[in-house]
């Protein structure tokens, strides 16, 4: 394991310390909490959007603290899910009697710590209300599909509703509309190691690649030989607008999300493929992102997230 | 049998220990068919839940395993964090100002941590969780004379069997037939701590 | 190799390919040329700015097209300078009459290159100027240092302050002003793999660093055992200090760039020892810069830049 | 000697085919020393500019060769790219309308082309460059009669003599003393382009 790290089991508190004082004009600190709060909250009137998870994301979620978008992001340990009592901190520091929306990724770690939050929360008379994101596309079920990329387009969606003035309810409401059309599938070429671990997550051949590896480097459907990019987008592609049944004349957002050591210049190579695919079936892209928006440490690979629009989500896009 | 406010701390204290002696191994375990953090994550809050214990003053055994309960839903984090924790939190509950148990009131409180786990977990026994281990090690408490050395074969066993069982909660399954070949992570430290509360009745009635 | 790529050969196309298509809101590619141009360019009255090296470090220098920053990116082959004809290009297309400064990293190629281009631009009339930037402390020689992330700060400062009006021979100076308050230093854990040979460019063992690799993978200083995150950032840190002179009561910009597979959370441990460390010796920092800014495809790595600042420099951070 | 408007295209297609030949050795030479592409750059260039000499028509050689330099300075890049097409480019000053060169007139044209080297990369012999290569080949034509296989001879011995040089320009200046154990890429690539020419007047001869 090389790393640029002083001890394994400090590396959240280190990078949370890294974050809070990289960022002081933007986001604070809770004290003694592994949680960043966005600098100017709790904002009278609106909404509070907390989300979290494991860290190793980055830069999931601390990096989405700011207008439009998050009010507070909870750190957890290297892939494992925060636990309520931080969770609950977040929600006190942005409610501004307002009430508070969780985003939460769908792993059974983060939802019931989640849900745990939100009951102690009740408890101490905060409305919250909680969505879960399902976008990949590489679990079956679709109740057990874990939340990735596609997570980040609920911020930035459901970050700018609520900044125009949406209450708990109906950001919840637009929040589940938004996942419900997300889709995300993505492929890795190489693992990462978790610091406290040390050794990597699991193992591929040379020539091998993975379908459908989690965030966490969950197995995915699928191994077999390394394809060319335009490949693997075409195949990653086709599985999403699929499940999504994206139409002929539709709209849709687009994320080539890398997973930590895949260069941009991949991702782009990437991202070509899937545009021209888009075009050639008559379908526009409304907006594009290309880069590194939910890592897994240093994996290799990248995912492709397809947001399908409708006028309640296209409103909100900035 | 009679369970003590001591030798309650005495189960916490053990099951500390043997988190930490098993790290590597609970890890392992979690590494085959989830993401290699159980055994961090278990010696982690079991052992601030020691210190915790080791730091108590002459407390009624409901107030000392509702705080441990707090200390493992805030110290052990991902999915074993609130299933622990709301098993003990339940419990709690059930053992509220008493000072010693008897064997009747052992079992509903873990009737009461099991149930816990079911609600806060949406799952049943045979999904390859660590209700395959609470579920007949509570049978058993509630149903015969606890012996000891009974309680903890009847965990080793129920553990064991874990290794077979297609896990259809948590990352385990994600794994689907793969995961047939590999013993729970939860399973295993659920055996731990009661392996933990057999040696804690034992040494009592030595 | 493993990577998502169809043809070595096809990757820079490609991806501007990938960049023109997903940005097109921002910039447009000059047809059949390695050259992407700010959208609305050239701006009257306004000097423009280009720069471009070889390819793989992105996003420079096609991420830092746009307001503020350059009006043209020209992209030569993996790790290759662009030719000529390919700069002059740019110049063409951005050149409003107001004169064009070239921006460039001190390789013997990138500079070769650069001053034919310009030499071709003045046979056509247009005023350049051209700076190159030397930060990279890894190399002794002074005339010879490499250019690497101090480049982005030289972007932005000069963007700024030629979006305010400044003209050619004043951007020139204040460009070279920033280049003499600019220092950078490098750390490296593992190589990167340019497409076309296929092969890492170096080799390290499993426990060792290297200090002040180039960004192509050239040698640095030394090579040692991998050291604590707090330790590198330490060393990094003093050998910029040093070389810059900063002093106490001074203020300073803080870069911390990753090299490529060097997770976003091991920056932020890096970036707060250096904070810690500037803190201590009463350093205050302006502005901080945490994340992948100058990238050697997947190198893992970073490198600590630091910008000593004055007032000529203040007014153009925005 | 003699070189024709055939002769001189003929240079410039032998020489396309030995960068083609030895681009993986090329490369590997300038991976140990530099940045590993030095193979590629000049395949990739000098490929190009043999292309367009066999498109050409009945031109004079000042032309062919202006356009090769055009060539291969769009299409090199790197290092390598301004300076060998600065050379070319500066020869085809002196070449201008002609259709035939004097030895005199060869040696005049790869002066100035040294020259432009020089200015263009600040650089002298002595530096484990291409110019190790160039002057002394350039200074042999300008003193001897030219006899081709001594001049393929001369460019082999000083591209050998590169190794035990230590560099100071370019990037395998950042080597420093481990630079001396290599031959430089660019000489060698120099030392083929010097060779493609003896071949292309031997033919003449024969
Ligand atoms: N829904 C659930 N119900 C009961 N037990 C569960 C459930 N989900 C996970 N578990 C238990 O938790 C264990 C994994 O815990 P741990 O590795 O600490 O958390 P995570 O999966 O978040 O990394 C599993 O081995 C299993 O026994
Ligand atoms: N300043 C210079 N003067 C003369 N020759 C040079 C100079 N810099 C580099 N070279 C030559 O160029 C060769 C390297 O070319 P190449 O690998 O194509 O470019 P780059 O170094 O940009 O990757 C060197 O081996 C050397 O012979
Ligand atoms: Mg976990
Ligand atoms: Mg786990
Ligand atoms: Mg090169
Ligand atoms: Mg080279």
């Amino acid at each position: 394991m090389k790393k640029f790290i002083n001890n394994p089991e400090n590396v959240v508190e280190e990078m949370l310390e890294g974050m809070a004082a990289a960022h002081s004009d933007e986001l604070r600190r809770l004290p003694g909490w592994n949680v960043l709060v966005r600098k100017d909250a709790p904002l009278p009137g609106k909404v509070g959007l907390v989300s979290g998870g494991g860290s190793g994301h980055e830069p999931a979620h601390a990096g989405y603290i700011g207008e439009n978008m998050l009010d507070a992001a909870v750190a957890g340990e290297v892939f494992t899910s925060p636990a309520p009592d931080q969770i609950l901190e977040a929600i006190k520091a942005v409610d501004s009697g307002s009430g508070v929306l969780l985003i939460v990724k769908n792993f059974s770690g983060d939802v019931m710590n989640f849900d745990m939050a939100a009951e102690m929360a009740a408890a101490e008379g905060i409305d919250t209300e909680q969505v879960v994101v399902k976008d990949d596309m590489a679990v079956e079920n679709e109740e057990d599909r874990r939340g990735t990329a596609g997570t980040v387009l609920v911020h930035k969606i459901v970050g700018t509703a609520v900044e125009e003035g949406l209450d708990l309810q109906e950001a919840a409401e637009l929040a589940r509309h938004v996942i419900g059309h997300t889709r995300s599938m993505g492929v890795s070429l190489s693992p990462s190691t978790v610091p406290a671990s040390g050794k990597p997550g699991f193992t591929l051949a040379d020539d091998e690649m993975e379908l459908g590896t989690g965030i966490h480097g969950e197995p995915g459907m699928e191994r077999k030989k390394i394809q060319p990019a335009d490949v693997v987008a075409e195949e990653l592609l086709n599985n999403v607008t699929a499940d999504l049944d994206v139409k002929n004349g539709e709209e849709v957002v687009v994320l080539v999300n890398g997973q930590g050591s895949t260069p941009l210049m991949e991702l782009y190579i990437v991202y070509r493929k899937a545009a021209a695919l888009l075009a050639g079936r008559n379908i526009s892209i409304h907006t594009s992102m290309v880069g590194e928006y939910m890592s897994s440490l240093e994996m290799a690979g990248c995912s492709i997230t397809l947001l399908k629009l409708d006028d309640t989500m296209k409103k909100y896009i900035t | 049998m009679e369970l003590t406010t001591n030798d309650m701390k005495q189960w916490l204290l053990t099951a500390g220990e043997k988190m930490q002696d098993n790290k590597e191994y609970l890890s392992e375990l979690d590494q085959a068919i989830g993401d290699g953090d159980h055994g961090h994550n278990m010696a982690r809050g079991f052992q601030e839940a020691a210190d915790g214990v080791k730091g108590s003053g002459e407390e009624d055994i409901g107030s000392i395993v509702k705080s441990a309960a707090m200390t493992l839903i805030s110290k052990i984090g991902g999915a074993s964090g609130p299933l622990y924790g709301t098993a003990f939190l339940k419990a709690s509950n059930e053992w509220k100002d008493k000072t010693s148990l008897t064997q009747n009131e052992l079992a509903q409180g873990l009737e009461a941590a099991v149930e816990g786990v079911k609600t806060r977990g949406k799952a049943e026994s045979g999904g390859k969780t660590m209700l395959d281990v609470w579920v007949p090690v509570v049978e058993y408490v509630q149903q015969r004379d606890l012996v000891p050395s009974e309680l903890a074969a009847k965990a080793k066993e129920s553990m064991e069997q874990t290794e077979g069982m297609k896990a259809n909660k948590g990352r385990a399954s994600y794994y689907g037939e793969e995961s047939k070949t590999h013993i729970d992570p939860g399973a295993y430290s659920s055996y731990l701590l009661f392996e933990a509360l057999a040696e804690a009745l034992d040494k009592e009635e030595v």
